[in-house]
């Protein structure tokens, strides 16, 4: 069976970077944003396997590296619920844009 | 002598006055510091005289140089020449008047007074230093307490005053150090005396002296970048205007003779326009003071028009008119002190400063009024002071330079004698003379502080003016060696 | 050659009573000034006529030649190897005879203050300000360097200016001091370029040197400096002119005279000093000093010689219309240097031609006297009447008879009748102005008469026309009752004055004082004098029948003049000429510009920056909207900017 | 080896003993908060000793953490500012319930930041810096209540977030293109080909927002604004420190092939950063605020400092931030004791402060005309240095650009100088009791602004240490 080209992949995984950025910019809901810079973070992961697994097989770094950086995005991702809890409390929304006391 | 001890001093006159409680303390401390540190000045000259006197050939004495940043060649490393010793003169005379004229400071009086010592430190040091970061360092250092001097104490809009002084030197400062970069990175050293012996090549020169020159040309008032120099010495306390004008605009104008000395040939190819500018500068504020109501803004301005004949002495690049400038340096730091001293004590007593308002004070304070007469007949060049002699030999010196441009300008500047006999004039006869107001007619004259401080000034003022010889003979040798370069610069081209 | 050395003192002592009365005169010598200061000059006068009897009678000549001597000289101020401001005392003839007038003219002064100025509040001051100024005079004469002359030029200007500003309370007396000061300043300013300018050249201050060095016609210097030329004229004219210039303001000489009048507002023993016998002779001085350089240069010498008879006529035609006294005599003062100025213009150097040289000096000395007898004589009616207008005199001749007597010798010693002193100079000025130049000599001729006409006039209006008694009604108080003619110290030196007025006339002045040194053989030739003092006594009658009682011829000759007369009177609006240049032009077209400019261009443009500075803060605080999503979409912009940059632009 | 493990990693192991302690502490009997604090500081002082002794160069688990004398001296020098910073909040912790977590928080930052440092290994290297980050985060949400502080919180965690998802990008292309995460290795594969070079930007711009360089800065000021004074500081010194510390060690190191690339982007970076910066800060009232935007300018003279690229460069740049810590902790240790006592946090509240205050406002102007490069303070010689280091490559048009901002900037201190000694007011803020140990903390600054720069030996010996390109 012939296998999937790395570009494919590495394709894949820009989209899903770029879905991640456009939707970081564009919901004004903090969870949504939050999950979207966990997009990014898994189009890297994607990445890092797809190296590792096409260009340098015999090495496991990538792989590592991905799982380091799951695990770390958990650790991001629980931090950050708690302050958008914590955030939620002092404003009554989580709706990032009624959290612009601070400007200029 | 070890040179640091002109450093230390004020350093311990600074510490004892931070550990002292009350004025009448803090106040005898700090003349007791400045009179040493006139006695060390004064020992100075004298052996440095012996050394002379003993054949000594050097360009500078009592040289110290230690490494201070190794790895970057930085060393600290002092020395004075005939001119830089007139100047550390000038300036403790200076600080001891200040001092005795800011005897009644109530207000905040232990801060003025460490800033004053402070401020004197920082020239100390500048004139001292052979070593261009050293000199940069103590170049700075002088900047902020006249901020604060200004800030605090001052009188008008003195913020204003303070801030736009402080940013324009500092601005000044930022030039020098530009130029300093490029001296340093060109000959990867800050040491005078090196860079001398081994010359700057042409293109770096061309480049950077502008900057050096310009830079130091702020804090000498050059224009036109004067614009400081009104409002700092209106806004400032009278012992902070004695300061400005008599100390640290001479910091500028000496900054502007050693790199001329440094860089001969940029100054030999740029010498047309800092003429230029110092003869607008002379011209200018001599007319521009004409207008002035303001007793400090006269002196104020009327400084612009005498530093200019600094800058101008120095940009003819002869030696009759670089010792000129040396000499009018001291003659305008003497004279101008006396002046704003002269001023200090009228306000403080008719607490206005209007010409206008004034009139008639020969009636009730005779001495006041002699000094502020005196000050204004050196400041329009009478004989027997030493405005006469600075001025003179500017112009004799200028007048050796046959071309017409540099003609044109000596004669323009000497027209300006005419014009500051009119303003002093103007100023004397409003003031002194005339007939007096009632609410004038009953205060009193100067006290023995101030007394005692306007004669110190008269003193030195009379001096040059009866022998000039004096300080003649402390210069020229260095003008002398200043000359070896210059001189192969011009006879190069 | 004997030492001249103690000549030194006759200077140094007005100054060490200067520098005694000025620090400690208004504590310690309130009362005893004067004594002080006048015994010291005294001492000095002793010391300047030793000098000269030694001078002239003992060894001064040196086979027929009065030699320069420099007694002492001393480098003050060294600007390069040869050129040095030098210290120093020169003995010659003219320097010794200036010595003479000033101190005797300045005793006589200092004796009559001790009367007129008794009771000033500021009688030590003033007696400190006497001797600065006869010290600053002394020093001038004695110079040995054009430099040094330049100093001491000076100082005398100062010491006037603080002299004339002695009644410091008075706004007129403060306006008077300042032009003066001012104006003179403006002069000194061309001397100043002038000493430039020989010093470039000749490549020395000193005088000596200079003259011998510019009067050789093949030394380098002498070439350098005529070849060299500036529009047209020759450095050397341009070097002496201008240093005429710094004479022309001290001498008052048209049109930098404008000073000399207002300068009466001074105490008028003062005037009698400075305004009529030394400081306003320097100038002459000063020309008389650089002769020799001057004899080589034609145009310099004509414009000396037509700026002195203009000034002459010009300052004789303002005289005849004065009424304030002292304002008469300051003109005829003009008037009478103006004479000797072009005396000095029509003589050559040396030998017969240089009479006219000879002549001015003469002029110059017996001057001195008359005219310092003349003001000290007003300043005792003056003393007397309180006031300087003349219609507020008049028959005082039996009041004061001694003055009466000192000032009728005064007129008519500057009438130039015979035997008095005047006669003989003037008649030497004539003779050489006949034979150089016939127009100089006819306006000379005519200023004579002139000059006896406001004479007689200021005489008649002062001690005759209307009778005392009528007088001191109109006046608003008796005269007779007044405290006299004054004390013996304001009596004494008007009669010695006087003596001298007659006398010093039959001085053979020619045999000490000629331009080269050398005596010369003049004589007074009584069918060429015939003129001239017809002349003036015609001049005389005529003032006599127009002031002597009061009557209304004067008032027509008045009506027949009409416009000039108000033009002679306004002064022929120099005053307001000045007036217009600096009040309408300087101040306000130069001066408020500049000053304008200076806060508002040149400091503005510095504020410019600094708020274009806080403007574009302002600006740009978008940028910190507070929503966190456009941070990270900047963010990813500078990602791309980046990016851009370095992998595509950059390379 | 294992003896060996125990020399090179004492500072991580004692500081990681450190925050046992602090959860021993937490979970055991309830104490005073102060002897809490005064243990602490014990503990933090004992923890700065023993790192000044006993430097050996060595690198364990592969190379992955390695260390020498410089990046043990850089440690120190982040600890002494953790000492000072937690001396100098004593006022604002004493009446806090959660001290011992806001140490905890603080701590496993610094533990985060000491592998950063060390590492040898990209991984190593993203490790420490989420560990460092996101406690952080956590820890500017300290005051519960402010809704500011949550404000504060949130926007760090998400930018940082977005950063570190573009800096892993980066990281993964750069792994994509070489194969490998380790130091030593990656440098012989680096060369300026478009996919290399896009992916050293974005690891560039990862560092660039942490270190708060124009335009990834815009996080900062808002954060420092909301954070307790406490943890602004820390991020404004300590944070800040340990990451220039990291890029210049990769950019030395690593990225040696593409230097003259890098050295644009500093280039760049530096002039916008120091520009924006300034223009910022000239309007500033709020105090933080303003010391947000006067250390973003002064990263700006840093990079400068860095792109001199020399040994010089280095040692200007661990200079300075020394400087750094000693001036900006100082003014920070003057704001927190005035917002903890006074509860003032406004430029415009210290008019006529000196009346009141005449030691604080001596401690805060003098760190603020160090901050300003004034002499004699040793901040004249910090950004001289620096801008020395820049020279070097004679690119003077930086240096002038540079030099005269540096007027800009001294515009905005003398006017806190201004409001603290001329403006009136006729309501100061009244006068405070300082904590003995803030004085302490506060003097131990003063003493560091003055000599750290006249004493030369300081600057020797970290140039002796420090290495070049």
């Amino acid at each position: 069976m012939n296998e999937i080209p790395l570009t494919h992949i590495l394709f894949l995984s820009t989209a899903l970077f770029f879905i991640g950025m456009y939707g970081l910019f564009t919901r004004r809901n903090l969870i949504t944003m939050l999950m979207s810079i966990e997009l990014m973070l898994n189009s890297v992961n994607i990445n890092f396997v797809a190296f590792n697994k096409y260009l340098f097989p015999d090495k496991l770094d990538g792989l590592f590296f991905s799982l380091f950086i799951i695990t770390i995005a958990a650790a991001e991702a629980a931090v950050a619920i708690a302050i958008i809890i914590n955030l939620y409390r002092s404003h009554q929304s989580i709706d990032v844009d009624d959290a612009t006391e601070m400007k200029f | 002598m070890n040179l640091s001890l002109l450093i230390l001093l004020p350093l311990l006159t600074a510490l004892l006055i931070l550990l002292s409680k009350q004025l009448a303390q803090i106040r005898v401390i700090g003349l007791v510091g400045s009179l040493a540190q006139l006695g060390a000045a004064g020992w100075l000259l004298k052996l440095y005289m012996d050394q002379r006197a003993a054949g000594n050939t050097a360009t500078y004495l009592f040289e110290t140089n230690t490494s201070w940043f190794k790895a970057l060649n930085i060393n600290y490393h002092i020395g004075i020449d005939g001119i830089a010793l007139a100047m550390i003169l000038l300036t403790s005379l200076i600080v001891v008047a200040g001092i005795l004229v800011s005897w009644t400071m109530e207000k905040l009086s232990k801060e003025y007074f460490f800033l004053l010592v402070l401020l004197s430190m920082g020239a100390y040091g500048f004139f001292i230093s052979l070593d261009l970061f050293t000199l940069f360092f103590f170049l700075e250092v002088a900047v902020i307490p006249k901020f604060l001097l200004i800030g605090i104490w001052g009188s008008g809009k003195k913020e204003n005053s303070a801030m736009k002084l402080a940013l324009m030197l500092m601005a000044g400062s930022a030039l020098v150090f530009v130029g300093l970069m490029g001296i340093y990175y060109n000959t990867n050293t800050f040491d005078m005396v090196e860079i001398g012996k081994m010359g700057i090549s042409l293109g770096v020169q061309k480049f950077f002296f502008p900057f050096l020159f310009l830079g130091f040309g702020i804090f000498a008032a050059l224009f036109p970048f004067h614009t400081w120099v009104p409002d700092g010495h209106a806004s400032a306390p009278t012992a902070a205007s004695m300061f400005l004008a008599g100390i640290s605009m001479k910091l500028g104008g000496y900054g502007c003779l050693r790199m001329a000395a440094l860089m001969p040939d940029a100054a030999h190819s740029y010498s047309w326009i800092i003429i230029l500018l110092a003869t607008i500068a002379i011209i200018y504020g001599a007319f521009a003071t004409m207008m002035q109501t303001d007793l400090k803004y006269i002196n104020a301005y009327s400084s612009i028009s005498h530093c200019g004949f600094v800058i101008l002495g120095i940009g003819m690049l002869n030696k009759t008119s670089i010792n000129g400038a040396v000499i009018q340096m001291v003659s305008h730091g003497l004279m101008t002190a006396l002046f704003f001293a002269a001023i200090g004590m009228i306000y403080s007593r008719t607490h206005t400063r209007m010409v206008a308002q004034l009139g008639g004070l020969l009636k009730v304070m005779p001495f006041i009024s002699t000094v502020f007469v005196i000050a204004g007949l050196c400041s329009l060049g009478l004989p027997g002071f030493s405005g006469f002699v600075a001025e003179m030999t500017v112009f004799m010196g200028s007048w050796q330079n046959p071309d017409g441009v540099y003609r044109a300008a000596t004669v323009i500047s000497a027209a300006s004698i005419v014009v500051t006999a009119v303003y002093i004039l103007r100023a004397t006869g409003k003031t002194i003379m005339g007939p007096i107001s009632d609410e004038h007619a009953l205060l009193s004259d100067a006290t023995w502080n101030e007394k005692l401080a306007a004669g110190l000034l008269i003193i030195g003022i009379l001096i040059i003016g009866l022998a000039p010889f004096l300080i003649n003979q402390l210069i020229m040798p260095s003008t002398d060696f200043l000359m070896i370069n210059i001189d192969k610069a011009i006879t190069l081209k | 050659m004997s030492n001249y050395l103690y000549i030194l003192w006759i200077p140094l002592l007005p100054l060490a009573t200067f520098v005694v009365l000025g620090l400690f005169g208004r504590k310690y010598f309130a009362k005893s000034a004067g004594i002080i200061s006048t015994a010291s000059l005294l001492t000095s006068t002793i010391l300047s006529f030793v000098a000269a009897k030694q001078y002239f009678f003992v060894d001064g000549k040196v086979n027929g030649i009065y030699q320069k001597i420099i007694a002492l000289k001393y480098t003050w101020l060294e600007f390069s190897p040869n050129v040095s401001i030098d210290m120093g005392v020169i003995v010659d003839p003219i320097s010794v005879m200036m010595l003479i007038v000033v101190t005797s003219v300045s005793l006589m002064v200092h004796v009559f203050s001790l009367g007129y100025m008794k009771g000033e509040e500021r009688f030590a001051t003033y007696y400190a300000f006497l001797s600065l100024f006869t010290f600053s005079m002394l020093g001038l004469i004695l110079s040995v360097n054009i430099f040094q002359v330049y100093m001491f030029w000076e100082l005398v200007g100062a010491s006037s200016f603080l002299l004339i500003g002695y009644y410091f309370n008075k706004p007129s007396a403060v306006a008077a001091s300042k032009k003066a000061f001012i104006v003179t300043r403006f002069a000194d300013l061309g001397f100043l370029i002038g000493i430039m300018i020989m010093g470039f050249y000749g490549g020395t201050l000193d005088i000596g040197l200079l003259i011998q060095k510019l009067t050789s016609v093949q030394s380098p210097e002498f070439l350098s400096i005529t070849s060299a030329s500036f529009l047209g004229a020759s450095m050397l004219t341009w070097g002496l002119t201008l240093i005429f210039m710094g004479g022309a303001g001290k001498s008052a000489m048209f049109p930098l005279h404008i000073w000399l009048p207002d300068a009466m507002e001074g105490p008028t023993p003062v005037s009698a000093l400075i305004h009529a016998a030394t400081m306003v002779v320097a100038g002459v001085y000063l020309v008389a000093r650089l002769f020799p350089i001057f004899s080589m240069d034609e145009a310099a010498l004509t414009i000396v010689t037509y700026v002195g008879a203009f000034s002459a006529l010009l300052a004789a035609i303002i005289a005849c219309t004065q009424t304030d006294i002292k304002r008469v005599l300051a003109y005829s003062t003009m008037s009478q240097i103006g004479y000797m100025m072009f005396a000095l213009g029509i003589s050559k150097n040396g030998g017969e031609a240089g009479l006219g040289y000879m002549a001015s000096m003469f002029h110059l000395f017996t001057h001195a006297f008359f005219k310092s007898l003349l003001f000290l004589g007003a300043g005792a009616v003056i003393h007397m009447v309180h006031s300087n207008e003349m219609k507020d005199m008049g028959g005082l001749r039996k009041l004061m008879p001694i003055t009466h007597a000192a000032f009728l010798i005064a007129c008519l010693a500057i009438a130039g009748i015979p035997p008095f002193a005047g006669f003989f100079s003037k008649e030497e000025i004539l003779t050489a102005a006949f034979h150089e130049n016939k127009l100089i000599y006819g306006v000379a001729l005519f200023t004579a008469a002139l000059t006896s006409f406001y004479m007689f006039r200021l005489y008649f209006n002062i001690f005759w026309s209307k009778d005392a008694a009528a007088k001191a009604h109109s006046a608003g108080h008796d005269h007779a009752h007044d405290h006299g003619e004054g004390s013996w110290t304001m009596k004494l030196p008007l009669i010695i004055l006087a003596a001298c007025a007659v006398g010093v006339g039959f001085i053979p002045f020619s045999q000490f004082i000629t331009s080269d040194g050398a005596a010369l053989e003049t004589h007074i030739d009584m069918i060429f004098s015939i003129a001239p003092v017809s002349l003036s006594i015609i001049a005389i009658l005529l003032s006599a029948s127009f002031y002597k009682n009061q009557n209304t011829k004067s008032d027509k000759a008045v009506a027949l003049f009409g416009g000039f007369y108000r033009a002679a009177y306004k002064k022929f609006y120099v005053d307001e000429l000045y007036l217009f240049i600096t009040k309408k032009i300087v101040f306000p077209l130069i001066g408020q510009p500049i000053a304008w400019a200076d806060r508002n261009i040149v400091d503005g443009s510095i504020l410019l920056l600094a708020n274009t500075t806080a403007k574009i803060s302002t600006a740009i605080k978008g940028l910190q909207s507070g929503k966190v999503q456009n941070y990270a979409l900047y963010f990813f912009g500078g990602v791309i900017a980046l990016s851009v940059l370095f992998i595509y632009i950059w390379k | 080896m294992s003896s060996n493990i125990f020399i090179l990693l004492r500072q991580e192991l004692l500081l990681s003993l450190l925050i046992f302690i602090l959860l021993f502490i937490k979970i055991g009997k309830e104490r005073s908060n102060e002897s809490i604090l005064n243990l602490i500081n014990g503990l933090l002082l004992i923890n700065l000793a023993a790192g000044l002794f006993g430097m050996t160069e060595g690198g364990i688990f592969n190379g992955m953490f390695n260390t020498n004398a410089f990046i043990v001296l850089e440690k120190n020098i982040l600890n002494l500012a953790m000492l000072l910073i937690s001396m100098q909040s004593y006022a604002w912790l004493k009446n806090h319930k959660q001290l011992a977590e806001f140490y905890l928080l603080l701590f496993t930052s610094l533990l985060g930041m000491f592998f950063m440092i060390s590492s040898g290994n990209l991984l190593m290297f993203y490790l420490g810096l989420e560990m460092s980050t996101i406690p952080l985060a956590a820890a500017a949400n300290f005051d519960l209540a402010k809704r500011k502080s949550s404000e504060a919180a949130m926007k760090l965690i998400l930018s940082s977030a977005f950063s570190s998802g573009i800096l892993l990008m980066g990281i993964s292309f750069l792994y994509g293109t070489t194969g490998t995460l380790s130091f030593d290795v990656l440098t012989a594969y680096i060369s300026n080909n478009p996919m290399q070079l896009f992916a050293f930007i974005l690891l560039v711009s990862g560092f660039a927002f942490k270190i708060s360089a124009v335009p990834f800065h815009l996080w900062t000021a808002d954060v420092y604004e909301g954070a307790p004074v406490a943890v602004t500081a820390f991020l404004s010194v300590v944070s800040k420190a340990a990451v220039l510390f990291t890029f210049t060690t990769i950019l030395y190191k690593v990225f040696t092939p593409i230097a003259s690339v890098w050295y644009g982007v500093l280039v760049v970076l530096s002039i916008a950063t120091i520009l924006i910066g300034n223009l910022f800060a000239l309007r500033q009232d709020n105090f933080k605020r303003f010391l947000a935007f006067s250390s973003i300018a002064q990263v700006g003279f840093i990079l400068i400092g860095i792109s001199g690229s020399s040994q010089a460069g280095s040692a200007s740049l661990v200079y300075f931030v020394l400087i750094y810590v000693f001036s900006n902790l100082a003014a920070f240790g003057v704001v927190s004791v005035v917002s903890a006592l006074a509860g003032k946090e406004n430029i415009s509240d210290f008019k006529g402060f000196y009346k009141t205050n005449p030691f604080l406002s001596w401690v805060l102007t003098i760190a603020l005309f160090s901050l300003a490069g004034v002499p004699p303070t040793a901040g004249f010689f910090g950004k001289l240095f620096l801008m020395m280091a820049g020279a070097a490559k004679d690119n003077y048009g930086l240096i002038i650009f540079a030099s005269l901002n540096m007027v800009v900037s001294f515009y905005y201190y003398l006017k806190v100088v201004k409001a603290i000694f001329m403006d009136e007011n006729e309501a100061p803020i009244q006068k405070l009791n300082v904590p003995g140990i803030t004085k302490l903390a506060m003097y131990i600054c003063m003493a560091g602004i003055i000599i750290t720069g006249l004493a030369s030996l300081v600057y020797d010996y970290i140039y002796s240490l420090s290495i070049g390109i």
